[in-house]
């Protein structure tokens, strides 16, 4: 099987779905001849031209918004966000309008839109090339919020996505890009959009995360092993609405709950995954819940080591299985 | 622009010499009225408590329904906002469809009384669905117009909104990117003079809307939203220019809102009787009768027999609509998403 | 003492702080003249004038922008958005902006400014006029958010917001505003923010809640007093950041806890409080969490018994603490 | 519009048709300098992997330095955004600040390397702190003027942005709101030709951006951005214009970005460098000096003399900031919200 990249599984699947169905089309900042600032759409202009690879101004509330008006003709269009960061002034075109569109016309009309866009530290980004925005949005009935972790599950989350009939938002690591390299298969795959993923089966802990926390969490456990802790690892891969029943099954499985996200801690979406087990198998757990974070801080620095000391380290997350382990 | 009926006998035949005939600006007479008694209707049911909430179209039928009959009404797309009566009667929403809507019932087909009155959806007739945040419809119009020129489909694209929401960010994103792309799409501004208790001069402070379309590069027009022969006019300028891959259109109808925001505001809080009773001097529903009695097409006989029509018409919505279910309670939860079955 | 209305408290706050105070002052759509489309700034244009209460162009992003603006400048801006669900298109200049400015600084500015937006249902507002739009703000390090449930703890907090150096975002329950009414001290009082507050003292079950449920929290509680249960209520009344210590000694009162919202269920700020009571006290839990809230749909509908089939209502809150006590 | 330097000798003396003495003109060409100078060090000093970041200024110094020469520099309120290093410059701020800030270190009087560089940021300066969402400062900028309306103080706010940037909502619902409120703001669009790879075409469908001045009922006015005297002579009437309580002004400074984007760009995937060079004869930088020289202000030995000046100035700045410490680490927990004592 092909190994890829994290990005180049992003330019595949969407080259893929652009091929396959000709209401496919990309539109946002720079996406064209530039194929995206961080090349996503690399070649997608040649190929496709730019009726259907567009450039659009500097709106990302017009993109957003003109991508529903072409959701409801019909089209699939897939829109980038440059960096999730940017996607604020679309905020109400996604929460007000594409969410609620099937909802408010009693399922007259709908939005199979897929919103694309990079999130996520350790790039030297500074506060706004480095956030988390899942959970302004994973409270937004109507909306679904995919996170992949892996090229193989960007492929098929993308592709599923870009199928689905509701809107998506499909953030992507922009750290993973070009760090996570996996196999891809070369035909088409879909998967399912609202299911968790066990990426690692294990009997002592468990890690409840997403996105490229999936391989810090994967990096500790490998290491925990040899001191033989067995760590169960879940990938939410939908973060919004989220799985409950594989949240539950995971954390009953060890009765011992780490929740990992790189965002700030309080109100993100682990918050929820910690409701839902609090909520259904208090009596299966064998520790408190613990909850590894970002700081409650506005975002990350751009300074090196302030960058360094905002962000959740490795050993931080080795650190915490431990300790749960060991309680 | 072309100046609404006046004595001079030159106005006679206007709707001629833009190739309308007699029965075609009845017809638009007819929207025109139905919107009105409808929305007369709607007063004094809410007044009479048996619907909660009135949103009024009273002031602005005319540039409505004009800009109605100036597109392709089995083709284009449509986005109407909240004030659009006169707009989707000659759209083909009948008024028992209206009046399902204003008292929220199962069978409105805009949203089974999910959302508020007004909020206008009819997916069967190329509608698309409001929202309550204004001008969110704007960029969807120009999607549509997107789409369509990706598909290589020849229609038009058309939005309206009040002044005020001209204010708005999405007003200015989505007109740069129509004229940018070159889309075959119309704004219509319905300017009727107040946003809630805001008035014009305190919502902007160029002369017209329609001034604001030299800065996207796109042609402008602003006309008297009284004469409903002036709406169709621009509005069918504007779908010719579309149509000839020429872009968007800016167009601004000048009109007055008769009736307080919705039945929730107190209008004397901030305008005087004074005011609104000179605006009712040039009230389109009033005037256009006129104009059409004058140049013989409304006949006595005719306004009768279109009066009674629409009233029973409404009388018989009324009915049915006050009757019908509500959409059962359980539904809520239906539609969030998709469902396969 | 005088008997107030939860509105004619917003009001008496924002008067006594413009009269204290000359560098506060008001701006939305429709606060001048017409006095705020609930009346909320009634009388304040007459007795201001138009320089202090300001009817702004209907564009709610320059609302917050300039609203932060002159808050830079050392001004105390209360902006007023008419409804809260239109406020997103302000979401940037309150997510990237407001709540960012301190930290981006490094302390050099401040925004000292409050948006106040009525919220929540029952007011047969239909989708977009009943939202409780707290979650999307409640994970913005940076930001408060207060939810006054009433007309004392309104005009306590409004002030204190209004006197914070930092931005506030103060929701206030539509449907309260006439239907509440309580005793409000004359004279100048704040209470701080950040603290949640024990509206009844109970041993058997714990409700954590805000805002109007807080009333059918207080309700339920009065009937079940009658069958001998006994009911704890914490009104957060800061919602972001929460009040963590007082949520935790709340659980551990009684063992038993309610989380209340009318928001709907999943990333609402309960979940929140769920994961701090999961991560701090499990061991003193006597019964799993319960959460009630609305369904996950994107809002609420207008129609009468849609309406109703959608909020929380009152018997569901006393049967669920009824099924708690007995549990 | 003023043009920018030729050959003819009616253009001697332009500075001092507006009133600039030679002093005044050196000091501005100065500043011109000495962001050129640093922008070239940056990317030596990025392309030594000193810096991993860096956003230019390269092509915009003229239009920059010019505005902010037409304002009053010890009261005037400023929003400069990321490529304004001769605005900053002629504002006030050092050199050390400039390297402080691109090396992110913790005496950045910006944000102490929180931000990325370019984020300029200083209260002592009255510059308004810059963020990265685009245009999110054009209301603040209107903010400062409603403020200082308010309070009866007599300044003028300034806020600066690219052509891309100019179809956000936020500069529409900013300008309206300055306009309808007749608020003393100067909007300067440098319109360098692209926004990232997208160019002047693809953003907007208008001429110049500052033909959108007229939808707001403001005054606008386009310039020759390489010529600092084209942006004093504007900045300074639009000040003039905003002191005499005659509202805001929308101006465009006509430019190019003679660089790539940042230094995470590559422009040669989107424009040739057959037009960067052809830009680059039109360079404000070379044209100014010119100019200078040809009315004999610039003489060789003052000439050589600034450039030793400023060399040694940026010299001594790099090898401060470079050695200069970084901020505390666990200072990212500060400053979240007011640290009260
Ligand atoms: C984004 C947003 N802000 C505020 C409101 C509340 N609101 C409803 S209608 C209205 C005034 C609209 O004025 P205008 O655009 O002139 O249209 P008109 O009602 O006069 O037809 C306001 C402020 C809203 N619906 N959406
Ligand atoms: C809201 C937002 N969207 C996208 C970006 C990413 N971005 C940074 S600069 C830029 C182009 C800006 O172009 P222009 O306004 O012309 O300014 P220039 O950089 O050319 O000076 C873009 C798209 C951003 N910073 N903010
Ligand atoms: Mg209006
Ligand atoms: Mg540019």
């Amino acid at each position: 099987m092909p190994v890829l990249s994290y990005i180049e599984a992003v330019t595949q699947a969407l080259d893929e779905e652009m091929s396959r169905d000709e209401n496919v089309f990309v539109l946002g900042e720079d996406v064209g001849k530039r194929g995206g600032v961080f090349q996503a759409t690399k070649g997608l202009y040649d190929k496709y031209g730019e009726n259907r690879v567009i450039d659009t101004p500097l709106a990302e509330s017009a993109i957003a918004g003109v991508g529903i008006g072409a959701a409801m003709y019909g089209m699939r269009p897939v829109a980038e966000m440059q960096f999730s960061d940017f996607m604020l002034p679309a905020a109400n075109q996604i929460i007000s309008e594409a969410a609620k569109t099937r909802y408010r016309s009693n399922n007259d009309w709908s939005v199979p839109m897929t919103i694309r866009a990079p999130f996520g530290g350790g790039v030297h980004g500074g506060l706004y090339h480095s956030q988390s925005m899942e959970a302004i949005f994973a409270n937004v009935p109507g909306l679904k919020i995919v996170i992949p972790s892996t090229p193989y599950d960007v492929k098929g989350l993308l592709k599923a996505s870009i199928r689905d009939n509701d809107p998506v938002i499909f953030f992507e690591h922009k750290r993973a890009y070009r760090l996570i390299k996996g196999e891809v298969p070369v035909d088409d795959y879909t998967i399912p959009l609202g299911k968790a993923d066990v990426k690692r089966d294990g009997t002592d802990v468990t890690v409840i995360t997403y996105g490229l926390m999936v391989h810090y969490a994967m990096q500790a456990a490998d290491k925990l092993a040899v001191e033989g802790i067995s760590t169960h690892i879940l990938d939410l891969r939908t973060v919004y609405p989220l799985d409950k029943e594989a949240i539950i099954d995971a954390a009953r499985k060890t009765g011992k709950v780490l929740l990992l996200t790189e965002d700030t801690k309080e109100g993100s979406v682990i918050s929820e995954a910690a409701a839902i087990i609090a909520e259904n198998c208090l009596f299966d757990l064998d520790a408190p819940i613990r909850r590894l974070a970002a700081p409650d801080a506005p975002a990350m620095p751009y300074a090196g080591p302030l960058e360094q000391a905002f962000m959740v380290k490795p050993e931080q997350v080795e650190n915490e299985i431990r300790d749960l382990a060991e309680f | 622009m072309i100046k609404a009926k006046s004595g001079d006998t030159l106005v006679k035949n206007r709707h001629q010499n833009l190739g309308l005939s007699d029965e075609v600006v009845l017809s638009m007479y007819e929207s025109m009225l139905k919107a009105r008694r409808v929305d007369e209707r709607l007063w004094l049911l809410n007044r009479a408590g048996k619907i909660p909430f009135v949103v009024s179209c009273q002031g602005q039928e005319a540039a409505q329904v004009g800009a109605a009959f100036g597109l392709n009404r089995e083709k284009d797309y449509v986005a109407p906002y909240y004030r659009d009566f006169g707009f989707v009667f000659a759209w083909g929403m009948t008024v028992k469809e209206m009046m399902l809507n204003n008292f929220a019932k199962a069978e409105d087909p805009s949203s089974a009384g999910r959302q508020m009155p007004g909020h206008f959806s009819y997916r069967k007739l190329r509608m698309l669905s409001h929202s309550s945040p204004v001008t969110t419809q704007n960029p969807h119009a120009v999607g549509i117009a997107l789409a369509a020129k990706i598909k290589g489909d020849d229609l038009v694209s058309f939005v309206d909104f009040g002044e005020g929401s001209s204010n708005q960010g999405d007003f200015h994103e989505a007109a740069n990117f129509a004229a940018v792309h070159k889309l075959p799409v119309i704004f219509m501004c319905e300017n009727n003079q107040y946003a809630i208790s805001v008035g014009l001069k305190h919502q902007l402070a160029c002369a017209h809307v329609s001034d604001r379309a030299v800065g996207y590069g796109m042609f402008g027009k602003s006309f008297d939203g009284n004469d409903p022969l002036a709406a169709y006019a621009a509005v069918k300028e504007a779908a010719d220019r579309a149509h000839r891959g020429e872009g968007p259109t800016l167009l601004e109808a000048n009109c007055y809102r008769l009736m307080p925001h919705t039945s929730d505001d107190n209008d004397m809080t901030y305008r005087t009787k004074q005011e609104v009773d000179e605006a009712k001097k040039h009230d389109g529903v009033l005037t256009f009768a006129a104009y059409l009695r004058s140049v013989g097409v409304l006949t006595e006989e005719r306004e009768k027999q279109m009066e009674d029509q629409v009233r029973k018409e409404i009388d018989e919505a009324t009915d049915y609509a006050e009757n019908a279910p509500f959409a059962d309670p359980d539904s809520v939860l239906r539609y969030v998403y998709e469902e396969k079955n």
